[in-house]
């Protein structure tokens, strides 16, 4: 296939290096420089999708980001990217594409039948239909509607291409790189400012790529290209080419996605497809520019219909033209443009139809008054139907017609704050209004300065201004400096079936029957029509329709108003956003101390909040994670065990106010505790519920450690720090979390204080270190550690911590030392369940809705003094007889399963809400009792042990008889502690 | 004199070091650290045994890069001291010692990882990395960030081309990651 | 958002962590007679204005300080910045 | 008018001259039995109910701009029944009934599509506090069901099971979750309403209460004074601004929640899916864009919109779930005003002020909550005893203790 409607010289095209690619299984040929749009014009191809609802051909409207109709499924296999627009994907050597939104081929679209019942699919129709059989929604219509829309498919396996995020500062962020936003970065650039000039497209310069003036003596391109070496040469000013600035959000930042490998065949080795920066500026000048409106006339959208500006970008910036012959209607002076750069390229054209009847006339091709009222062509263009002025009408053959209805600034970024924009008359168009975003200025075309020459020098003249420079005056280039002319016409009179919105297939009909069915205001329309909800926001869609909206309440179009512009300024890439935070770098990793050694044992790691810790450490034989964990279990409490508690929160708490401080913190007393002694504590809220619970150790008269449950230790630092600053800001005290300084291991067991005695250079002995003793020590023979005798396990226990560099030696020296009692490393399945024998609350417990009373710890609350949530805890609701407590369930038939999360119902009676007594929290097989147990919360449940009831799990199919017993199943006088 | 081996942060008898065309990543597992925070009341007297001990008292945002100690603002009234592991392995210790009740230490050796990023392109990297004005930072700057959901010490060691970041010590490997992967990204 | 912190300068707000209204550091009195109402009131019912609102914000991966930021809730814009710590000295809080 | 499969054609073959405005645009009368405040899904079932199922008559619906701009037209569609909690679980259960009559009862298809809702399960401890939600919800009468990872992974072989950070351990499923039209739902009873004789009244913007000797006796509006018996208000988000007009302080703050829409895609979820271990959920809207949101922003706000650390926190979540996002656009974002209260449960109830009523604190679940927040307000106002679902939703719970904490987080709003 020949490149049969490119034209032999011209445009910013390398024809050096031609390309070779696939649309629709059919090879082609185009050239660097290229979109796979202007590719495929070149090779003659018109079709290239079909609309959303109606499944009618479509070509380009346009050739840019705002393009609606040429969407395309690019590249194959797990890189197959939806809805691509071919205006604006680059072409490379060997891109793969296909049509999209069909069933059948491209050609023949067996969904196209929805274009003959279009009478039937108005507006809204399906709110009126589709409810009977009412089991039928689902079964039948929705699958039915689902399946035909949509437009392309995502492929539905994992995006093997990687995503980064990036943060920039500068001085001022230039939106935008045609005449308006070069002309500022010039001005700003040379003035020495930290500036970003960043464009969507591949090749910066804007409009100046796609029209023939000139700029000075240069062509604008080349201008354009001058100006961007100049800029790129300087160290103050980053040129951002492929990057779009997707949104303006508070206090000067600004999202930006940077294309990277979009147009290679695959991004380079560790290279990402795009990044998503997060730019901070203090000022910004947009420059984004104006998009060019169609016009709505009876079948305005065949293949070959498009915007005229898009095809002087065609003609000009990649030397084809989308026909041979090629008609114009317009009703403002650029649509002449179109004519005069196609005409001069060689094109024939059919005529220009204009609706303004005083028009310029040419000398070289035929301009006629009137209107465009109907087109021909099934898969293409082939006719267009004019009504003349004098009421008469001719029929022009022509392949393509370029529509000019005027052209709509690029507000949208002066509008993410909820700002609005105002009307302009003289452009018949709605402008930047007076809220712009902090630190935001507009120019040229965004600002609707629609000149060459004013865009450049409102460019120049807001770089000015931001920067506050001396106006001296500046060497701008001449250029064309036409004013805009402009009659409004938004469609023609009498037209039902004339798009509004291409992709979603809106017509002026559908506008009216909105109306007619009380749909009016802008939002009404926009939500019942669909109108501007497709993938181009209604950037080419939504003037016409509020247009006809404000005809028929016979209102102003700035009286009706516009929808609210929404970030991203184009659709953008979800995998951008979420950058390389996804797989395993989801979230950061943390490691314990004894990581390493744990995976030569042969680990299984649980990820615990970010910690990945030990869950069982299983051995040779063992084939269910039962039999290591009751292992586990029966070893610690027969001997010893070791486990690794580096991730519970420690915060360094010192001061002469420290004690003072904990007495606020925890609803007990922590002031008369003894230098050298650690107790428990429980934290509770403002509002009297548990937060958390702990140990403080106090290691000196000022000086304790605190630990916090390993998942509430960030929300527990912080709250320490808003009882510290806002709340007894006069207190001594200062707090540092040590929760990593430390590597620390909980060694329990009979046999845990023969182990350490090995290890410790002091006193083990029951009177030198007694239970809840803590001290400074050292081990080893000189390395400085801390010890605490604290039991999570209920055995005879110790915590001893290091610092963390020399975790693992100590890890490895306690297995050595504990080797001839058959020390056994336990992971947090074993924990958990000697936490649970030992009854023990945690995290299944302690889940924000239970009080100090609920866990049977009521009088802890100390009502002497001052403590976070004692006031609160008193009300009525946290303090009913019958409420919740903890209780321990035990199944009476030992073999009988006892789950967590089933509910406690009485032996006999109904099983529904109404009848729920409790339910159970945490479940674990105790292999020292040999039957499964159980905590839980129950009502009234102190008071109710040795009650049978009924423990229940209708959603797992669970039913068994228990006991309530008391929720210390193990030890219950804590013997075994103080031994 | 006891005989336990320590580990580096990313778990290794040794540093780790990966060398990019543009930047180095190096692990630095040289450095003793504790925190200073002043007692209510002796802010003055702590003052004055941080000059005696840095040169000056680092202001927010600020670092002192001293030798052998440096240090560098935490919070109000906290900063965080740095000293050669080999001479400076009881730190905390000393500092207690030199502070007396004018001021809270605690040990942090412990608790961090610290990585130094040496090179030309080390600015491109930070930026992929984290939102601090790389570019606008001078020798002595220090702000804590957060990278890859890690709350980071960012410290400018030198304008040419030496950035140290310290970050959270059970995550070494989650940091240098980010850091390998940033650097294979700008190089 | 942009948090123009009172030590630091300008730092992003996805640094800090919000709590809300500052009124959160006016708490009330344990011992006084009507201490259960006063601390319902307090942990309960909230500033939550259309406007300009004074507001918790603690810098979690910064320096570590609660501030009060004045900020209008219908722009999000910033009109002062103070340390918690201050406001609190000043609303005749010590120990 | 009534809508059915014959009219729409009947209309297609006769030029549809014949379709009439959904509702009327009247003016408002001096003196209603009812006003309800705000136009949006809970304030317009609330004037149907109050017509229809309580026979009650000279109803008002106020809203300041046009009916359905607020949470119902902002949401993500999703209705459940999946709560943990006697004060909601029943409350819920009864919305869903609605939900599932709805259509045929309003006469207007709101596209109630029960394809089912699967919460993700990524931790043991996670497992037990869904086995607990799962039997909450069957012993009320709804249904749940636990999928292990293998079912998991047969129904939704995208979900990212082999390189997960959080690997997926199972998950709860309610197959009679799903989603809805949400604008249909705020036109459907709108219409239900206008059509029983209910009065919506657009562009009407409630300034003051006119109250005398502890009785609301009306409202001052922008269009004038406007007297009723009963006042009801049901604004969401705008709670906080309205009640203090009445000196009200409300155990409410008002939160920003972003919402987000990729282009439109051929099918890919069947039904709603919600991530364990991270900030997202996601559903595939009928006209195939893929609807999803997380967490909110966490900051007071009143601007309908957000910012861009909470929209990637969001994505990463779906991506860290599934990977095949990536290459799916995201076409736009968007704001709205979550009422969301010191327990994040919702409150229906009278005010201290006889003939004030108050529906809010919704949070961010007030969609799923429309048919039985409006039937419980209806209840509420005519009959002055709270509806049997929903007689904890009470302000003085706070005062007395009593909260409904779903979510455990106390009394800080933005994490509920």
């Amino acid at each position: 296939m020949t490149q049969r409607n490119r034209f032999s010289t011209g445009g910013q095209i390398d024809r050096s290096t031609t390309h070779q690619f696939v649309f629709d299984g059919k090879r082609y040929h185009g050239h660097a420089g290229d979109t796979l749009a202007s590719a495929l014009l070149a090779n003659g191809v018109r079709l290239m999708g079909r609309s959303f609802k109606y499944h009618r051909p479509r070509g380009v409207l346009t050739a840019g980001s705002e393009e609606p109709n040429a969407l395309v499924e690019l590249r194959d296999g797990d890189r197959q990217e939806p809805n691509t627009r071919a205006t604006t994907a680059e072409l490379y050597d060997g891109l793969f594409a296909k049509s999209q939104n069909r069933l059948g081929s491209l050609r023949f679209d067996l969904l196209a039948i929805n274009d003959r019942l279009s009478n039937f699919l108005t507006a809204g129709f399906y709110y009126k239909t589709f409810m009977w059989p009412a089991a039928f929604w689902e079964k039948l219509y929705e699958p039915v509607i689902r399946h035909a829309a949509g437009l392309g498919s995502l492929s539905l396996q994992d995006d093997p291409d990687v995503y980064d995020k990036g943060f920039l500062h500068c001085d001022v962020l230039i939106i935008g790189a045609g005449p308006a936003g070069l002309s500022a970065a010039l001005t700003v650039g040379r003035a020495g400012a930290d500036v970003i000039l960043a464009d969507e497209d591949f090749r910066m310069g804007g409009r100046l790529n796609s029209e023939t003036f000139a700029l000075g003596d240069d062509s604008g391109a080349d201008w354009a290209a001058a100006a961007v070496a100049e800029l790129e040469s300087l160290p103050n000013v980053r040129v951002m080419a492929r990057t779009t600035v997707i949104g303006a959000f508070d206090h000067g930042i600004y999202g930006a996605v940077e294309r990277v490998s979009d147009h290679v065949h695959t991004p380079a080795e560790g290279k990402p497809r795009q990044i998503l920066w997060r730019i901070y500026t203090q000022r910004t000048i947009l420059a984004g520019g104006a998009t060019e409106r169609p016009i709505a006339f009876e079948n305005n959208d065949r293949p070959g219909i498009m915007l005229a500006s898009a095809m002087r970008s065609y003609a000009n910036r990649f030397a084809v033209t989308p026909d041979q012959r090629v008609a114009i209607f317009t009703n403002n002076d650029d649509g002449h443009r179109t004519a005069a750069d196609l005409h001069a390229k060689g094109v024939k054209i059919a005529a220009v139809v204009d609706v303004r009847p005083d028009i310029p006339r040419s000398h070289d091709y035929e301009v006629l008054h009137g209107e465009v009222i109907d087109t021909k062509g099934r898969l293409g263009l082939t006719f267009a139907e004019v009504r003349l002025g004098d009421g008469s009408t001719r029929t022009l053959e022509c392949g393509a017609l370029g529509l000019s209805g005027g052209w709509n600034p690029n507000v949208h970024m002066t509008c993410h704050q909820r700002g609005r924009p105002t009307w302009n008359d003289t452009l018949a168009a709605f402008v930047p209004g007076p809220d712009l975003p902090a630190g935001m200025c507009v120019a040229g075309a965004a600002n609707g300065t629609l000149s060459t020459a004013g865009a450049l020098r409102e460019g120049h003249a807001a770089a000015v201004s931001v920067l506050d420079l001396d106006t001296s005056d500046v060497d701008l280039p001449q250029a064309e400096d036409t004013p805009v002319a402009i009659k409004p016409f938004w469609y023609v009179e009498g037209c039902a079936r004339a798009w509004l919105d291409q992709q979603n297939d809106v017509t002026v009909k559908d506008v009216k029957l909105s109306h007619q069915e009380g749909f009016r205001s802008v939002e009404h329309l926009k939500r019942y029509t669909t109108l501007g909800m497709a993938t181009d926001q209604g950037k080419t869609s939504n003037m016409g329709g509020l247009a006809i909206m404000a005809e028929l309440a016979g209102k102003s179009i700035p009286e009706v108003g516009t929808t609210i512009f929404r970030p991203p300024y184009t659709p953008t890439a979800i995998g951008a956003f979420g950058g390389r935070h996804r797989g395993q770098d989801f979230h950061p990793k943390r490691l314990t101390p004894s990581h390493q050694w744990a995976t030569e044992q042969g680990a299984v790691f649980v990820e615990v909040g970010n910690w990945m810790r030990a869950q069982w450490f299983p051995r040779d034989g063992e084939t269910t994670w039962r039999q290591s964990v009751d292992r586990e279990v029966l070893a610690t409490r027969k001997s010893v065990g070791v486990c690794d508690v580096t991730t519970l929160g420690k915060v360094d708490v010192q001061g002469t106010d420290a004690a003072d401080f904990l007495n606020k913190i925890y609803c007990n007393g922590f002031a008369k505790l003894a230098v050298g002694k650690t107790r428990y504590g429980l934290m509770l809220r403002e509002d009297g519920i548990a937060m958390d619970d702990g140990t403080a150790a106090r290691l000196a008269e000022d000086h304790f450690v605190v630990t916090t449950t390993t998942a509430n230790a960030l929300p527990v630092y912080r709250h320490m720090e808003f009882v510290r600053q806002c709340l007894f800001p006069d207190m001594d005290v200062q707090l540092i979390s040590t929760t990593e300084a430390w590597a620390q291991y909980a060694v329990a067991g009979p046999n845990s204080r023969s182990v350490l005695e090995k290890i410790v250079d002091q006193d083990m002995s029951n009177d030198a270190f007694p239970f809840m003793a803590c001290a400074n020590i050292t081990v080893c023979g000189g390395l400085r550690a801390r010890l605490f005798r604290i039991s999570f396990s209920g055995e005879l226990a110790y915590e001893i911590a290091v610092p963390t560099a020399y975790g693992d030696a100590l890890m490895r020296k306690i297995m050595e030392a504990g080797a001839e009692f058959e020390i056994t490393p336990y992971g947090t399945e074993a924990l958990g369940v000697m936490r649970i024998e030992k009854g023990h609350a945690a995290g299944n417990e302690l889940n924000g809705t239970t009080s100090a009373q609920n866990l049977g710890m009521g009088r802890m609350v100390s009502k002497k003094k001052d403590s976070i949530g004692s006031i609160l805890s008193e009300r009525e609701g946290l303090n009913r007889d019958d409420d919740l407590r903890q209780v321990g369930i035990k199944p009476v038939d030992p073999e009988a399963p006892v789950p967590a999360g089933a509910h406690l119902m009485a032996m006999d009676g109904p099983i529904d809400a109404a009848h729920d007594q409790g339910y159970a929290t945490s479940a674990c097989f105790s292999p020292n009792l040999g039957h499964a147990i159980a905590l839980g919360f129950l009502k009234n449940g102190s008071e109710r042990t040795g009650e049978r009831m009924r423990l229940v799990s209708p959603l797992t199919q669970v039913e068994t008889e228990v006991e309530i017993v008391s929720a210390h199943f193990i030890d219950p006088e804590g013997d075994r502690l103080r031994a | 004199m006891h005989d336990l081996k320590p580990l580096t942060a990313l778990g290794g008898s040794e540093p780790r070091i990966e060398r990019f065309a543009h930047v180095t990543i190096a692990e630095n597992d040289g450095l003793a650290l504790a925190s200073v925070a002043a007692r209510m009341g002796f802010e003055a007297e702590c003052h004055g045994t941080l000059k005696a001990l840095l040169g000056a008292v680092p202001g927010p945002g600020q670092a002192i890069l001293h030798d052998p100690e440096a240090g560098f603002w935490m919070g109000p009234d906290q900063w965080m001291i740095g000293a050669p592991k080999d001479t400076h392995e009881l730190l905390a210790d000393n500092l207690k010692v030199r502070f007396a009740d004018t001021a809270s230490i605690t040990e942090q050796s412990g608790a961090w990882v610290c990585f130094d990023l040496i090179g030309p392109g080390m600015a491109d990297v930070c930026e992929r990395l984290c939102g601090v004005p790389i570019r606008k930072m001078v020798a002595g700057d220090a702000q804590r960030t957060v990278i890859h959901q890690l709350g980071c010490f960012v410290i400018r060691r030198a304008d040419a081309d030496h950035l140290r970041i310290l970050g959270p010590r059970a995550s070494a490997g989650t940091l240098h990651h980010a850091l390998v992967t940033a650097a294979r990204s700008t190089a | 958002m942009i948090i123009h912190h009172p030590l630091l300068g300008p730092r992003d707000a996805a640094e800090f962590t919000y709590m809300g209204d500052a009124k959160l550091i006016d708490r009330p009195d344990w011992q006084s007679e009507t201490a259960a109402q006063e601390f319902y009131e307090y942990g309960y019912l909230r500033d939550n204005p259309a406007g300009w609102h004074k507001e918790l914000w603690f810098h979690e991966a910064g320096d570590r300080s609660w501030l009060v930021v004045t900020r209008n809730t219908l722009t999000h814009e910033i009109s002062n910045v103070e340390l918690a710590r201050d406001v609190a000295r000043a609303r005749g809080r010590s120990k | 008018m009534r809508y059915s499969g014959f009219k729409v054609i009947k209309e297609a073959l006769t030029g549809h001259k014949g379709w009439t405005p959904a509702w009327r645009d009247p003016e408002p009368q001096a003196q209603y039995d009812y006003i309800i405040i705000g136009g949006g899904g809970h304030g317009l079932a609330a004037a149907y109910y109050l017509a229809k199922e309580f026979n009650q008559k000279r109803i008002a619906v106020l809203e300041k701009g046009w009916i359905g701009g607020g949470n119902v037209g902002r949401n993500t569609t999703i209705i459940r029944s999946n709560y943990l909690l006697d004060g909601n679980e029943p409350f819920y259960e009864f919305s869903l009934k609605l939900w599932e009559g709805l259509e045929q009862d309003l006469n207007y298809n709101a596209m109630v599509s029960q394809r089912g809702i699967l919460n993700l399960i990524h931790s043991d401890a996670q497992r037990d506090a869904f086995i607990r939600r799962g039997n909450a919800m069957i012993l009320n009468g709804a249904d749940a069901e636990m999928l292990s990872t293998e079912q998991i992974k047969e129904r939704y072989p995208f979900l990212n099971t082999l390189d997960a950070r959080f690997p997926i351990k199972g998950g709860l499923a309610q197959h009679r979750g799903g989603t809805v039209r949400h604008d249909a739902v705020a036109w459907g009873y709108a219409r239900g309403a206008d059509t029983r004789g209910v009065d919506i009244i657009q562009n009407c913007e409630v300034t003051g209460f006119r109250i005398e000797n502890g009785k609301c006796l009306g409202v001052e509006t922008s269009r004038g004074f406007i007297g009723a018996n009963k006042v009801g208000c049901a604004v969401a988000g705008s709670s906080g601004r309205l009640m203090a007009k009445a000196d009200m302080r409300l155990p409410i703050e008002s939160h920003v929640l972003q919402a987000f829409v990729s282009e439109g895609l051929k099918p890919v979820l069947p039904g709603v899916i919600t991530f364990g271990a991270g900030h997202f959920y996601v559903s595939q809207s009928d006209k195939g864009g893929l609807v999803f949101g997380g967490d909110l922003d966490g900051y007071n706000s009143y601007a309908q919109r957000g910012n861009l650390p909470t929209v990637e926190d969001v994505c990463e979540g779906g991506m860290a779930i599934f990977p095949a996002l990536g290459r799916a656009r995201l076409l736009r974002m968007w704001g709205g005003i979550m009422d969301m209260s010191m327990d994040g449960s919702p409150i229906i109830d009278r005010t201290h002020i006889d003939g004030l009523y108050f529906n809010g604190g919704w949070c961010y679940g007030g969609f799923k909550a429309t048919p039985a927040s409006g039937f419980c307000f209806a209840h509420l106002l005519a009959r002055d005893t709270p509806h049997p679902t929903a007689t904890a939703y009470r302000f003085d719970r706070f005062e007395k203790g009593l909260m409904i904490d779903e979510k455990g987080m106390g009394n800080q709003p933005n994490l509920h």
